[in-house]
């Protein structure tokens, strides 16, 4: 009988290796894997390229994962918010590197990992300092910049509910980028609230099923 | 007696109302971070508008009521909102598919700059001292059926925010169709700034004075005039 | 206050031109919008393009709208299927034309209309007579071939419920290609079996929002 | 007495059932149209498989009941089907990014011909009086972790269908993996066929006299040993 779950999140963090692309779900607080985050700072994983649409707030999960020197690198959309004081101190200080891409160019390059797009092109940064260096293409008269698959060799994400097989759903806008990191990374690792049995679950509300989920960790246990 | 030197302005809160009138019913609308969030707080109560919310939310509502607040349910600035009934989630690919494809109708961001030929900066200053962020800036300029924007007519330093070319990094070219600011109504038509709107007692040439790019005046051009609003 | 529902099936198809791009909604007779294509039969537009998955079977819905002469062009993946005896009439007699389009890269190309995205590389297709023709690009060591949006003037689907503000919910594998296609055209009309208030479905479980949709015709009204 | 031409092949059902037996638990399945659609009744009861249905299904059951049929849950094939527990529904670009996306483990689908080199050819014979139509075989082919081919290895008039080159129009290149026939068991290695189990009393160059493309054996090869099926 499949089971996904782990039965602790040292466990879970376990599959996670040196050197690797992890994409971390949420927006904001929104959908962090925060548990997940701060699990993996205790271990002794280095040189990480963190995906992400924020890097971080105050001095949990990211930013605490950020402040323990495991991040190398963070791809993400919006590094500025206010309370993202670690990250921009480790910046100031050429600790990490940063590449900032555009929210939703972010999202479609997971996307693409994920369904097996091999590039596209996207109007989205066109002449602009983001699109500098990209190929280039004017289609129906608009200009366009060729932007290539994301991929992770790991996801962390955060959902509401999950089943044995890895059928999750999300709650409300808590969902954003976690049903797109889970297709995009070759293991996702989910922090659920809940367990439930297979079936309880309608099929019709299932946002993500069980093929993207690789590892179940229940947190409140 | 406290003094502001814009005897003729709107203040923030009527170019948010006067942004409010533009928006038709039935729109599918996303407001930027910031001082476009107030435009919600002045639709017509008889006018059914869609908000969207670009990290998955449509038919986002208000802030709760204090002590009702959910952690997962934010909009684009991280604050807490409600969702009206009709209103659904969605993942943030989907979310910017309605961006991007051009689904949403009308959306209204700040800008730090706008060029007469409609280019649009509102991303990043010269200060590069800092680190870069651009969030959802360029998908949204480039993917909404018509870019309003927000903004002063002038920088806190008396500089002009509507100019010939802009000094800032592009978010996006030639995307803006209307620039609401608290002296003027302004559309980007043919590459020029055509003003439509004058607050009270302004005039063009006032307007011109602190504007980098050459304006032109509508034969038909009226005088703003919002409710007061404090 | 907004109602997208129209009054009668008349109004609903009055909104298709001459030469008009009709995406169809459904994968065999699951999620086919029967009712509004027979309805389009009896209109007087002509020279149309019909974008769906099969090419109709039987005598009934697009099959009926074939026979009736009013179809140019089908694009499709497999126009096969042993009912589509109207279909393969006219082929024989080149009265239609036909493109066919492998399953994956025709839905995938519809999402692209949708999604604004100029156009993208896909593996399928790569190396064969459907490949032909197309601009090609070696990504990660494997042939790409380069695929456009196909965007539709209208789109016609079919769905269990809908609200007055064109929310809408699917029945099972009838889901399918319909909630692409909602995103894929400029104009969009949705044949339900039932009208619900506003706020009666779960905000989780609303699959196409309504701003993808423009008309809801009820059908067992 | 009936008499069948094969003394020592397997039937439709045992390649259904020996197919069956190479899919390790937890594997997300893809079953073509038509005969791969057998290799489901043969998965051993204490494996738990997810079938995959290109049309928006994952977790598809058997057949439902007489009566039972629902116009709305139907498999690739138009075929009514069930949904077991713990299966779900999603819409086609979502389907087919599962393919395409190569989180589909296993895909079974039939073959008019397979190359040494793992070209298959499934969609489109050579006869042009016939409309094409190619449905979802070339994302399968191309997107699938494993391709498995399951067909005659003989067409019915004799002719081979393991190929140096296929001579019909592709579906995909290089994509095949490993080939069940009624006769062998063979794997695309190195773009050659690699032969590691044959059916009982078959020799490998009996084999070889219906396979247009060089075979090799492998020392520990096997004999197919299926129960009877009728």
């Amino acid at each position: 009988m499949i089971n996904k779950e782990v039965q602790n999140i040292t466990a879970a963090v376990s599959y996670i290796d040196d050197g690797a692309v992890i994409l971390s779900g949420g927006f904001g607080d929104a959908g962090a894997p925060i548990s997940l985050l701060e699990a993996l700072t205790k271990t002794d994983v280095k040189n990480l390229t963190i995906v992400s649409n924020n890097a971080g707030e105050g001095n949990y999960g990211l930013a605490a994962l950020m402040k323990s020197g495991k991040v190398a690198k963070i791809i993400c959309s919006y590094p500025i918010s206010a309370g993202s004081i670690i990250f921009q101190n480790l910046y100031n200080n050429n600790k990490i590197l940063l590449d900032v891409v555009p929210q939703g160019t972010l999202s479609e390059r997971m996307r693409a990992a994920g369904a097996g797009i091999g590039a596209f092109f996207t109007p989205t940064s066109a002449g602009t300092k983001l699109g500098e260096g990209k190929e280039t293409r004017i289609i129906e008269g608009i200009e366009h910049v060729l932007e290539y698959p994301l991929k992770g060799d790991i996801a962390l994400i955060l959902a509401k509910k999950a089943d044995r097989l890895g059928n999750i759903i999300y709650d409300k806008s808590a969902r954003n980028f976690s049903p797109i990191m889970a297709m995009a990374a070759t293991t996702t690792i989910v922090q659920v609230e809940e367990l439930v049995e297979v079936g309880e679950m309608d099929p019709e509300l299932i946002i993500t099923p069980g093929i993207f989920i690789d590892y179940i960790f229940v947190h409140n246990k | 007696m406290a003094t502001t030197p814009k005897i003729v302005g709107l203040n923030r809160k009527q170019v948010a109302w006067r942004i409010a009138q533009e928006i038709p019913e039935g729109s599918y609308v996303n407001l930027g971070i910031g001082s476009p969030e107030m435009v919600a707080n002045y639709i017509p109560d008889d006018r059914e508008i869609f908000f969207h919310s670009e990290n998955g939310i449509l038919g986002m509502g208000p802030a709760p009521e204090p002590g009702q607040e959910d952690g997962n349910l934010i909009n684009a600035g991280k604050k807490p909102v409600t969702l009206l009934p009709g209103g659904s989630y969605f993942n943030h690919t989907d979310s910017f598919a309605m961006i991007r494809g051009g689904h949403i109708d009308i959306c209204v961001l700040g800008a730090y700059q706008v060029a007469e030929n409609g280019d649009l900066a509102n991303w990043a200053t010269l200060d590069t001292t800092k680190p870069p962020g651009v969030g959802g800036a360029m998908d949204l300029a480039i993917g909404a059926k018509k870019i309003y924007i927000m903004m002063d007519h002038l920088t806190k330093d008396g500089h002009p925010k509507l100019m010939r070319n802009c000094t800032y990094p592009h978010t996006g070219q030639g995307v803006v169709k209307t620039i609401f600011t608290d002296l003027a109504v302004i559309d980007v038509i043919n590459k020029k700034f055509i003003v439509r709107e004058l607050a009270r007692g302004l005039s063009l040439e006032d307007l011109q004075s602190k504007t980098d790019a050459p304006l032109s005046l509508v034969n038909n051009w009226l005088t703003i005039s919002p409710p007061e609003l404090n």
